[in-house]
Protein backbone atom coordinates (compact mmCIF):
# COMPACT_ATOMS: atom_id res chain seq x y z
CA UNK A 1 0.00 0.00 0.00
CA UNK A 2 1.17 3.37 -0.95
CA UNK A 3 0.07 7.06 0.63
CA UNK A 4 1.39 10.08 0.05
CA UNK A 5 -0.13 12.68 2.70
CA UNK A 6 0.72 16.21 3.89
CA UNK A 7 0.49 15.71 7.09
CA UNK A 8 3.12 14.47 9.80
CA UNK A 9 3.27 11.18 10.68
CA UNK A 10 4.68 8.59 13.42
CA UNK A 11 6.39 6.13 12.49
CA UNK A 12 5.81 3.86 15.43
CA UNK A 13 2.31 4.17 15.23
CA UNK A 14 2.68 2.95 11.27
CA UNK A 15 4.79 0.06 12.64
CA UNK A 16 2.25 -0.79 15.26
CA UNK A 17 -0.30 -0.67 12.72
CA UNK A 18 1.47 -2.47 10.33
CA UNK A 19 2.74 -5.58 12.71
CA UNK A 20 -0.57 -6.15 13.69
CA UNK A 21 -2.48 -10.47 13.66
CA UNK A 22 0.76 -11.67 11.54
CA UNK A 23 0.91 -15.15 12.64
CA UNK A 24 3.11 -16.22 9.72
CA UNK A 25 5.18 -13.07 9.79
CA UNK A 26 8.65 -13.73 11.00
CA UNK A 27 10.52 -10.79 9.79
CA UNK A 28 8.98 -7.01 9.50
CA UNK A 29 12.15 -4.61 9.00
CA UNK A 30 10.85 -0.44 8.57
CA UNK A 31 12.61 2.28 7.35
CA UNK A 32 12.08 5.84 8.83
CA UNK A 33 13.53 9.05 6.47
CA UNK A 34 13.86 12.03 8.36
CA UNK A 35 14.68 15.93 7.27
CA UNK A 36 18.15 16.29 8.41
CA UNK A 37 19.02 19.81 10.56
CA UNK A 38 22.83 19.28 9.19
CA UNK A 39 23.79 22.00 11.62
CA UNK A 40 21.22 24.48 10.66
CA UNK A 41 22.12 24.95 6.83
CA UNK A 42 18.57 23.07 5.97
CA UNK A 43 15.74 25.37 7.35
CA UNK A 44 12.55 23.20 5.59
CA UNK A 45 12.27 20.91 2.88
CA UNK A 46 9.83 21.23 0.23
CA UNK A 47 8.00 18.01 -1.76
CA UNK A 48 6.32 18.32 -5.10
CA UNK A 49 4.34 15.44 -6.01
CA UNK A 50 2.46 14.70 -9.13
CA UNK A 51 -1.06 13.20 -7.76
CA UNK A 52 -1.77 10.16 -9.68
CA UNK A 53 1.75 10.03 -11.57
CA UNK A 54 3.84 9.80 -8.42
CA UNK A 55 1.83 7.12 -6.36
CA UNK A 56 1.28 5.05 -9.15
CA UNK A 57 5.03 4.98 -9.59
CA UNK A 58 5.63 4.04 -5.98
CA UNK A 59 3.05 1.71 -6.27
CA UNK A 60 4.89 -0.12 -9.01
CA UNK A 61 8.28 -0.03 -7.19
CA UNK A 62 6.64 -1.64 -4.05
CA UNK A 63 4.41 -4.14 -6.53
CA UNK A 64 8.02 -5.30 -7.76
CA UNK A 65 9.90 -5.39 -4.52
CA UNK A 66 6.92 -7.65 -3.31
CA UNK A 67 7.28 -10.01 -6.21
CA UNK A 68 10.80 -9.89 -6.41
CA UNK A 69 11.67 -10.87 -2.81
CA UNK A 70 7.99 -12.73 -1.88
CA UNK A 71 7.00 -10.31 0.71
CA UNK A 72 4.02 -10.69 2.70
CA UNK A 73 3.14 -6.77 2.67
CA UNK A 74 5.09 -3.72 1.94
CA UNK A 75 3.72 -0.22 3.13
CA UNK A 76 5.12 3.45 1.47
CA UNK A 77 4.21 6.55 3.28
CA UNK A 78 5.07 9.75 2.46
CA UNK A 79 5.03 13.11 2.93
CA UNK A 80 4.98 16.02 0.72
CA UNK A 81 4.88 20.13 0.40
CA UNK A 82 7.09 20.86 3.65
CA UNK A 83 8.75 19.67 6.14
CA UNK A 84 11.14 21.08 9.33
CA UNK A 85 14.27 19.59 10.64
CA UNK A 86 13.28 16.29 12.34
CA UNK A 87 10.68 15.42 10.76
CA UNK A 88 9.71 11.76 8.62
CA UNK A 89 9.12 12.47 5.48
CA UNK A 90 9.15 8.87 4.35
CA UNK A 91 8.32 5.32 5.88
CA UNK A 92 8.69 2.21 4.32
CA UNK A 93 7.94 -1.46 5.86
CA UNK A 94 8.26 -5.06 4.64
CA UNK A 95 6.71 -8.16 6.12
CA UNK A 96 8.25 -11.36 5.61
CA UNK A 97 8.43 -14.87 6.37
CA UNK A 98 12.30 -14.01 6.79
CA UNK A 99 14.87 -11.94 7.43
CA UNK A 100 16.58 -11.73 4.62
CA UNK A 101 13.82 -10.89 2.23
CA UNK A 102 12.64 -8.09 4.59
CA UNK A 103 15.74 -6.14 5.02
CA UNK A 104 16.68 -6.44 1.00
CA UNK A 105 12.90 -5.39 0.16
CA UNK A 106 13.28 -2.60 2.26
CA UNK A 107 16.73 -1.50 1.37
CA UNK A 108 15.71 -1.60 -2.65
CA UNK A 109 12.86 0.17 -1.89
CA UNK A 110 14.09 3.14 -0.39
CA UNK A 111 17.42 2.90 -2.86
CA UNK A 112 14.94 3.37 -5.69
CA UNK A 113 12.11 5.60 -3.95
CA UNK A 114 15.88 8.13 -3.36
CA UNK A 115 16.31 8.18 -6.93
CA UNK A 116 13.67 7.00 -8.90
CA UNK A 117 10.54 8.28 -7.32
CA UNK A 118 8.52 11.41 -9.27
CA UNK A 119 9.54 14.04 -6.92
CA UNK A 120 10.76 17.18 -6.99
CA UNK A 121 12.07 18.75 -3.70
CA UNK A 122 13.50 21.79 -2.87
CA UNK A 123 15.68 22.69 0.01
CA UNK A 124 14.96 26.23 1.61
CA UNK A 125 18.14 27.60 3.71
CA UNK A 126 19.86 30.50 4.69
CA UNK A 127 20.65 31.10 0.73
CA UNK A 128 17.24 30.64 -0.07
CA UNK A 129 15.37 28.00 -2.29
CA UNK A 130 17.62 25.34 -3.88
CA UNK A 131 15.55 22.73 -6.11
CA UNK A 132 17.80 19.16 -4.99
CA UNK A 133 18.46 16.01 -7.69
CA UNK A 134 19.83 12.36 -6.54
CA UNK A 135 23.18 12.19 -5.19
CA UNK A 136 25.88 10.38 -7.18
CA UNK A 137 25.69 7.83 -4.07
CA UNK A 138 21.76 7.62 -4.72
CA UNK A 139 22.23 6.56 -8.24
CA UNK A 140 25.20 3.96 -7.65
CA UNK A 141 22.62 2.80 -4.63
CA UNK A 142 19.76 2.18 -6.61
CA UNK A 143 21.72 0.45 -9.82
CA UNK A 144 22.77 -2.60 -7.15
CA UNK A 145 19.42 -4.23 -7.45
CA UNK A 146 18.79 -3.98 -11.72
CA UNK A 147 21.10 -7.25 -11.87
CA UNK A 148 18.32 -10.28 -11.80
CA UNK A 149 17.56 -11.10 -8.65
CA UNK A 150 19.69 -14.31 -8.99
CA UNK A 151 22.53 -12.16 -8.23
CA UNK A 152 21.23 -9.44 -5.78
CA UNK A 153 24.04 -8.44 -3.53
CA UNK A 154 23.88 -10.78 -0.82
CA UNK A 155 23.69 -13.84 -2.44
CA UNK A 156 26.93 -12.91 -4.79
CA UNK A 157 28.75 -12.05 -1.62
CA UNK B 1 -8.48 23.18 -24.51
CA UNK B 2 -5.76 20.59 -22.52
CA UNK B 3 -4.66 21.39 -18.66
CA UNK B 4 -0.68 21.98 -18.52
CA UNK B 5 0.64 21.43 -15.10
CA UNK B 6 4.13 22.33 -14.43
CA UNK B 7 6.14 20.99 -11.59
CA UNK B 8 9.60 21.68 -9.72
CA UNK B 9 12.29 24.15 -10.79
CA UNK B 10 9.96 24.76 -13.93
CA UNK B 11 7.29 26.04 -11.91
CA UNK B 12 9.76 28.56 -10.40
CA UNK B 13 10.47 29.97 -14.07
CA UNK B 14 7.12 30.36 -15.05
CA UNK B 15 5.86 32.08 -12.18
CA UNK B 16 2.80 29.48 -12.56
CA UNK B 17 1.78 26.02 -11.81
CA UNK B 18 -1.21 25.17 -14.07
CA UNK B 19 -2.75 26.87 -17.12
CA UNK B 20 -5.27 25.93 -19.97
CA UNK B 21 -4.20 25.75 -23.41
CA UNK B 22 -5.92 24.94 -25.94
CA UNK B 23 -3.13 23.40 -28.63
CA UNK B 24 -3.40 20.18 -30.89
CA UNK B 25 -0.14 18.78 -30.06
CA UNK B 26 2.65 18.61 -27.28
CA UNK B 27 4.86 19.71 -29.70
CA UNK B 28 2.61 22.73 -30.57
CA UNK B 29 1.72 23.62 -26.74
CA UNK B 30 5.36 23.33 -25.97
CA UNK B 31 6.65 25.41 -28.79
CA UNK B 32 3.91 27.97 -27.76
CA UNK B 33 4.88 28.15 -24.09
CA UNK B 34 8.67 28.75 -25.61
CA UNK B 35 7.57 31.51 -27.57
CA UNK B 36 5.42 32.75 -25.22
CA UNK B 37 8.28 33.04 -22.14
CA UNK B 38 11.99 32.77 -23.51
CA UNK B 39 12.96 31.23 -20.20
CA UNK B 40 10.39 28.75 -19.55
CA UNK B 41 11.18 27.56 -23.04
CA UNK B 42 14.88 27.11 -22.18
CA UNK B 43 13.72 25.35 -19.10
CA UNK B 44 11.18 23.04 -21.14
CA UNK B 45 13.63 22.02 -23.73
CA UNK B 46 17.01 21.64 -20.76
CA UNK B 47 18.05 17.56 -20.63
CA UNK B 48 16.30 15.68 -18.80
CA UNK B 49 12.53 17.03 -18.49
CA UNK B 50 10.04 15.00 -19.87
CA UNK B 51 6.71 15.07 -20.49
CA UNK B 52 3.23 13.10 -19.65
CA UNK B 53 0.45 13.17 -21.34
CA UNK B 54 -2.91 12.29 -19.04
CA UNK B 55 -0.21 10.79 -16.66
CA UNK B 56 1.83 8.67 -19.16
CA UNK B 57 5.01 9.49 -19.87
CA UNK B 58 5.13 10.53 -23.80
CA UNK B 59 8.67 10.35 -26.17
CA UNK B 60 8.05 12.40 -29.18
CA UNK B 61 4.71 14.59 -30.09
CA UNK B 62 1.26 13.36 -29.00
CA UNK B 63 -2.43 14.97 -29.86
CA UNK B 64 -3.97 16.50 -27.22
CA UNK B 65 -7.94 16.76 -26.98
CA UNK B 66 -10.39 19.11 -24.69
CA UNK B 67 -9.98 16.72 -21.82
CA UNK B 68 -6.09 16.16 -22.10
CA UNK B 69 -3.74 16.75 -19.08
CA UNK B 70 -0.13 17.45 -19.83
CA UNK B 71 2.82 17.39 -17.42
CA UNK B 72 5.99 19.07 -18.11
CA UNK B 73 8.42 17.08 -15.47
CA UNK B 74 12.06 18.45 -14.64
CA UNK B 75 14.76 15.55 -13.36
CA UNK B 76 13.10 13.51 -10.46
CA UNK B 77 14.98 14.84 -7.10
CA UNK B 78 13.92 11.31 -5.51
CA UNK B 79 11.97 11.25 -2.29
CA UNK C 1 21.29 -0.12 24.68
CA UNK C 2 20.44 -3.30 25.45
CA UNK C 3 17.31 -4.77 27.41
CA UNK C 4 17.16 -8.83 27.90
CA UNK C 5 12.91 -8.93 29.31
CA UNK C 6 10.23 -12.04 29.95
CA UNK C 7 7.57 -9.32 29.44
CA UNK C 8 5.91 -9.14 25.57
CA UNK C 9 6.71 -5.79 23.42
CA UNK C 10 5.00 -3.50 21.41
CA UNK C 11 7.69 -2.63 18.50
CA UNK C 12 5.81 0.60 17.70
CA UNK C 13 5.76 1.97 20.90
CA UNK C 14 9.57 0.76 21.08
CA UNK C 15 9.98 2.37 17.84
CA UNK C 16 8.53 6.19 18.74
CA UNK C 17 10.49 6.10 21.62
CA UNK C 18 13.65 5.30 20.08
CA UNK C 19 12.39 7.98 17.19
CA UNK C 20 11.93 11.01 19.57
CA UNK C 21 13.87 13.86 19.19
CA UNK C 22 16.75 13.29 16.47
CA UNK C 23 17.63 16.51 14.67
CA UNK C 24 21.01 15.12 12.95
CA UNK C 25 19.25 11.77 12.31
CA UNK C 26 18.77 11.32 8.60
CA UNK C 27 17.28 7.30 8.71
CA UNK C 28 16.42 4.99 11.08
CA UNK C 29 16.08 1.25 10.20
CA UNK C 30 14.17 -1.09 12.03
CA UNK C 31 13.91 -4.92 12.47
CA UNK C 32 11.14 -6.51 14.28
CA UNK C 33 11.33 -10.93 14.87
CA UNK C 34 8.46 -13.04 15.31
CA UNK C 35 7.49 -16.38 16.30
CA UNK C 36 5.90 -17.67 13.28
CA UNK C 37 3.11 -20.21 13.65
CA UNK C 38 4.56 -22.48 10.65
CA UNK C 39 0.92 -23.62 10.00
CA UNK C 40 0.21 -24.88 13.63
CA UNK C 41 3.51 -26.82 14.28
CA UNK C 42 5.26 -24.16 16.62
CA UNK C 43 3.02 -23.64 19.51
CA UNK C 44 5.15 -22.04 22.11
CA UNK C 45 9.06 -20.96 21.63
CA UNK C 46 11.50 -21.14 25.20
CA UNK C 47 14.03 -18.64 25.01
CA UNK C 48 16.66 -19.13 28.05
CA UNK C 49 19.15 -16.55 28.73
CA UNK C 50 22.33 -16.20 31.26
CA UNK C 51 21.58 -13.11 32.47
CA UNK C 52 25.00 -11.12 32.80
CA UNK C 53 26.47 -13.22 30.10
CA UNK C 54 23.42 -13.05 27.84
CA UNK C 55 23.16 -9.38 27.97
CA UNK C 56 26.66 -8.44 27.61
CA UNK C 57 27.86 -10.44 24.41
CA UNK C 58 24.67 -9.06 23.14
CA UNK C 59 25.99 -5.33 24.24
CA UNK C 60 29.61 -5.74 22.67
CA UNK C 61 27.82 -6.55 19.44
CA UNK C 62 25.46 -3.65 19.25
CA UNK C 63 29.22 -1.64 20.42
CA UNK C 64 31.11 -3.24 17.49
CA UNK C 65 27.88 -2.33 14.85
CA UNK C 66 27.91 1.37 16.74
CA UNK C 67 31.47 1.56 15.97
CA UNK C 68 31.79 0.24 12.73
CA UNK C 69 28.62 1.60 10.79
CA UNK C 70 29.44 4.78 12.81
CA UNK C 71 25.88 5.26 14.19
CA UNK C 72 23.95 8.09 16.04
CA UNK C 73 22.43 5.38 18.01
CA UNK C 74 21.41 1.61 18.33
CA UNK C 75 18.66 -0.34 20.88
CA UNK C 76 18.18 -3.86 20.65
CA UNK C 77 15.06 -5.50 23.11
CA UNK C 78 15.15 -9.30 23.38
CA UNK C 79 12.12 -11.32 24.73
CA UNK C 80 13.41 -14.42 26.81
CA UNK C 81 11.30 -17.35 28.39
CA UNK C 82 8.00 -18.50 26.61
CA UNK C 83 6.53 -16.80 23.70
CA UNK C 84 3.83 -17.95 21.56
CA UNK C 85 2.95 -17.38 17.86
CA UNK C 86 2.76 -14.21 16.17
CA UNK C 87 4.52 -13.00 19.59
CA UNK C 88 7.56 -10.01 18.56
CA UNK C 89 10.82 -11.92 20.00
CA UNK C 90 13.62 -9.53 19.06
CA UNK C 91 13.83 -5.82 18.38
CA UNK C 92 16.64 -4.01 16.71
CA UNK C 93 17.18 -0.21 15.97
CA UNK C 94 19.45 1.79 14.22
CA UNK C 95 20.29 5.52 14.08
CA UNK C 96 22.34 6.95 11.16
CA UNK C 97 23.30 10.20 9.04
CA UNK C 98 22.38 8.36 5.98
CA UNK C 99 20.09 5.15 5.18
CA UNK C 100 23.25 2.54 4.10
CA UNK C 101 24.73 2.40 7.91
CA UNK C 102 21.59 2.12 9.11
CA UNK C 103 20.35 -0.80 7.21
CA UNK C 104 23.79 -2.68 7.22
CA UNK C 105 23.90 -2.27 10.92
CA UNK C 106 20.43 -3.53 11.74
CA UNK C 107 21.48 -6.47 9.21
CA UNK C 108 24.57 -7.38 10.47
CA UNK C 109 22.93 -7.30 14.19
CA UNK C 110 20.35 -9.58 13.37
CA UNK C 111 22.76 -12.03 11.14
CA UNK C 112 24.65 -11.93 14.77
CA UNK C 113 21.97 -12.48 17.06
CA UNK C 114 20.48 -15.06 15.43
CA UNK C 115 23.92 -17.02 15.07
CA UNK C 116 26.11 -16.29 18.13
CA UNK C 117 23.89 -14.56 20.70
CA UNK C 118 24.25 -16.89 24.08
CA UNK C 119 20.70 -17.81 23.91
CA UNK C 120 19.17 -21.55 24.09
CA UNK C 121 16.01 -22.32 22.13
CA UNK C 122 13.29 -25.29 22.36
CA UNK C 123 10.40 -25.55 20.69
CA UNK C 124 7.37 -26.98 22.18
CA UNK C 125 4.83 -27.79 19.24
CA UNK C 126 2.80 -31.17 18.82
CA UNK C 127 5.97 -33.20 18.81
CA UNK C 128 7.09 -32.33 22.43
CA UNK C 129 10.15 -29.96 22.91
CA UNK C 130 12.74 -29.45 20.54
CA UNK C 131 16.16 -27.91 21.24
CA UNK C 132 17.08 -25.60 18.56
CA UNK C 133 20.65 -24.48 17.04
CA UNK C 134 21.08 -22.23 14.24
CA UNK C 135 20.45 -22.66 10.90
CA UNK C 136 23.20 -23.48 8.09
CA UNK C 137 21.98 -20.04 6.67
CA UNK C 138 21.97 -18.28 9.83
CA UNK C 139 25.76 -19.27 9.84
CA UNK C 140 26.24 -18.03 6.39
CA UNK C 141 24.35 -14.86 7.35
CA UNK C 142 26.59 -14.02 10.04
CA UNK C 143 29.91 -14.80 7.93
CA UNK C 144 28.73 -12.02 5.24
CA UNK C 145 30.12 -9.58 8.07
CA UNK C 146 33.42 -10.95 9.10
CA UNK C 147 35.69 -9.63 6.68
CA UNK C 148 37.20 -6.31 7.36
CA UNK C 149 35.02 -3.09 6.93
CA UNK C 150 36.59 -1.94 3.57
CA UNK C 151 34.61 -4.99 1.87
CA UNK C 152 31.45 -5.34 3.04
CA UNK C 153 28.87 -6.90 0.62
CA UNK C 154 27.23 -3.42 -0.36
CA UNK C 155 30.39 -1.80 -1.00
CA UNK C 156 31.87 -4.80 -3.37
CA UNK C 157 29.01 -5.47 -5.77
CA UNK D 1 31.39 -24.16 47.40
CA UNK D 2 30.94 -23.05 44.00
CA UNK D 3 27.45 -22.37 42.30
CA UNK D 4 26.81 -24.74 39.11
CA UNK D 5 24.57 -22.97 36.51
CA UNK D 6 22.82 -25.31 33.72
CA UNK D 7 21.45 -24.07 30.33
CA UNK D 8 19.92 -25.44 27.47
CA UNK D 9 19.44 -29.16 27.11
CA UNK D 10 21.80 -30.00 29.68
CA UNK D 11 18.90 -28.89 32.15
CA UNK D 12 16.65 -31.31 30.66
CA UNK D 13 19.43 -34.31 30.72
CA UNK D 14 20.54 -33.33 34.21
CA UNK D 15 16.83 -32.24 35.55
CA UNK D 16 18.34 -29.23 37.50
CA UNK D 17 19.39 -25.67 36.56
CA UNK D 18 21.51 -24.72 39.62
CA UNK D 19 23.53 -26.44 42.64
CA UNK D 20 25.99 -25.80 45.20
CA UNK D 21 28.71 -27.40 44.92
CA UNK D 22 32.34 -27.48 47.03
CA UNK D 23 35.10 -28.30 44.76
CA UNK D 24 38.26 -26.31 43.80
CA UNK D 25 38.40 -26.59 39.78
CA UNK D 26 36.66 -26.61 37.06
CA UNK D 27 37.52 -29.75 35.66
CA UNK D 28 37.48 -31.62 39.43
CA UNK D 29 33.89 -30.01 39.42
CA UNK D 30 33.05 -31.88 35.86
CA UNK D 31 34.14 -35.15 36.96
CA UNK D 32 32.09 -34.88 39.73
CA UNK D 33 28.95 -34.40 37.84
CA UNK D 34 29.83 -36.77 35.43
CA UNK D 35 30.51 -39.36 37.67
CA UNK D 36 27.13 -38.61 39.97
CA UNK D 37 25.18 -38.78 36.99
CA UNK D 38 26.46 -40.42 33.38
CA UNK D 39 23.56 -39.12 30.97
CA UNK D 40 24.67 -35.24 32.42
CA UNK D 41 28.58 -36.36 31.93
CA UNK D 42 28.06 -37.42 28.24
CA UNK D 43 26.39 -34.15 27.59
CA UNK D 44 28.82 -32.41 29.28
CA UNK D 45 31.40 -33.40 27.05
CA UNK D 46 29.34 -33.21 24.28
CA UNK D 47 31.22 -31.47 21.15
CA UNK D 48 30.27 -27.20 21.40
CA UNK D 49 29.92 -27.56 25.24
CA UNK D 50 31.55 -24.72 26.79
CA UNK D 51 31.81 -23.96 30.38
CA UNK D 52 32.35 -19.77 31.61
CA UNK D 53 33.49 -18.67 35.28
CA UNK D 54 32.12 -15.81 36.62
CA UNK D 55 30.68 -14.84 33.76
CA UNK D 56 33.66 -15.01 31.13
CA UNK D 57 34.30 -18.00 29.27
CA UNK D 58 36.80 -20.49 29.91
CA UNK D 59 39.32 -22.79 27.85
CA UNK D 60 40.92 -25.80 30.09
CA UNK D 61 40.71 -25.81 33.37
CA UNK D 62 40.15 -22.82 36.18
CA UNK D 63 40.20 -22.89 39.75
CA UNK D 64 37.45 -22.24 41.73
CA UNK D 65 36.57 -20.23 44.65
CA UNK D 66 33.37 -19.95 47.11
CA UNK D 67 31.96 -17.47 45.42
CA UNK D 68 32.78 -18.55 42.14
CA UNK D 69 29.72 -19.06 39.10
CA UNK D 70 30.25 -21.76 37.13
CA UNK D 71 28.01 -22.17 34.17
CA UNK D 72 28.01 -25.48 31.03
CA UNK D 73 26.44 -24.03 28.07
CA UNK D 74 25.42 -25.80 25.39
CA UNK D 75 26.18 -24.76 21.56
CA UNK D 76 24.01 -21.13 21.66
CA UNK D 77 21.01 -21.15 19.56
CA UNK D 78 20.93 -17.54 18.85
CA UNK D 79 18.14 -15.34 19.54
Amino acid sequence: MVRLQEEPFDAGALLTAFTEGRRETGAVVSFTGYVRAEAGTVETLELDAYPGFTDTAIEAMAQEAQSRFGLQDVLVVHRTGRMGPGEAIVFVAAAAAHRRAAFEAADQLMDYLKSRAPFWKKSHGDGGGRWIEPSAQDYEDAKRWDAPPETTPSESS
Amino acid sequence: MARVLLFGRLRDVAGWRERDLDLSSLFALRDALAAEDAALGEALFAPGVQAAVDKALVRGDASLSAASEVAFLPPMSGG
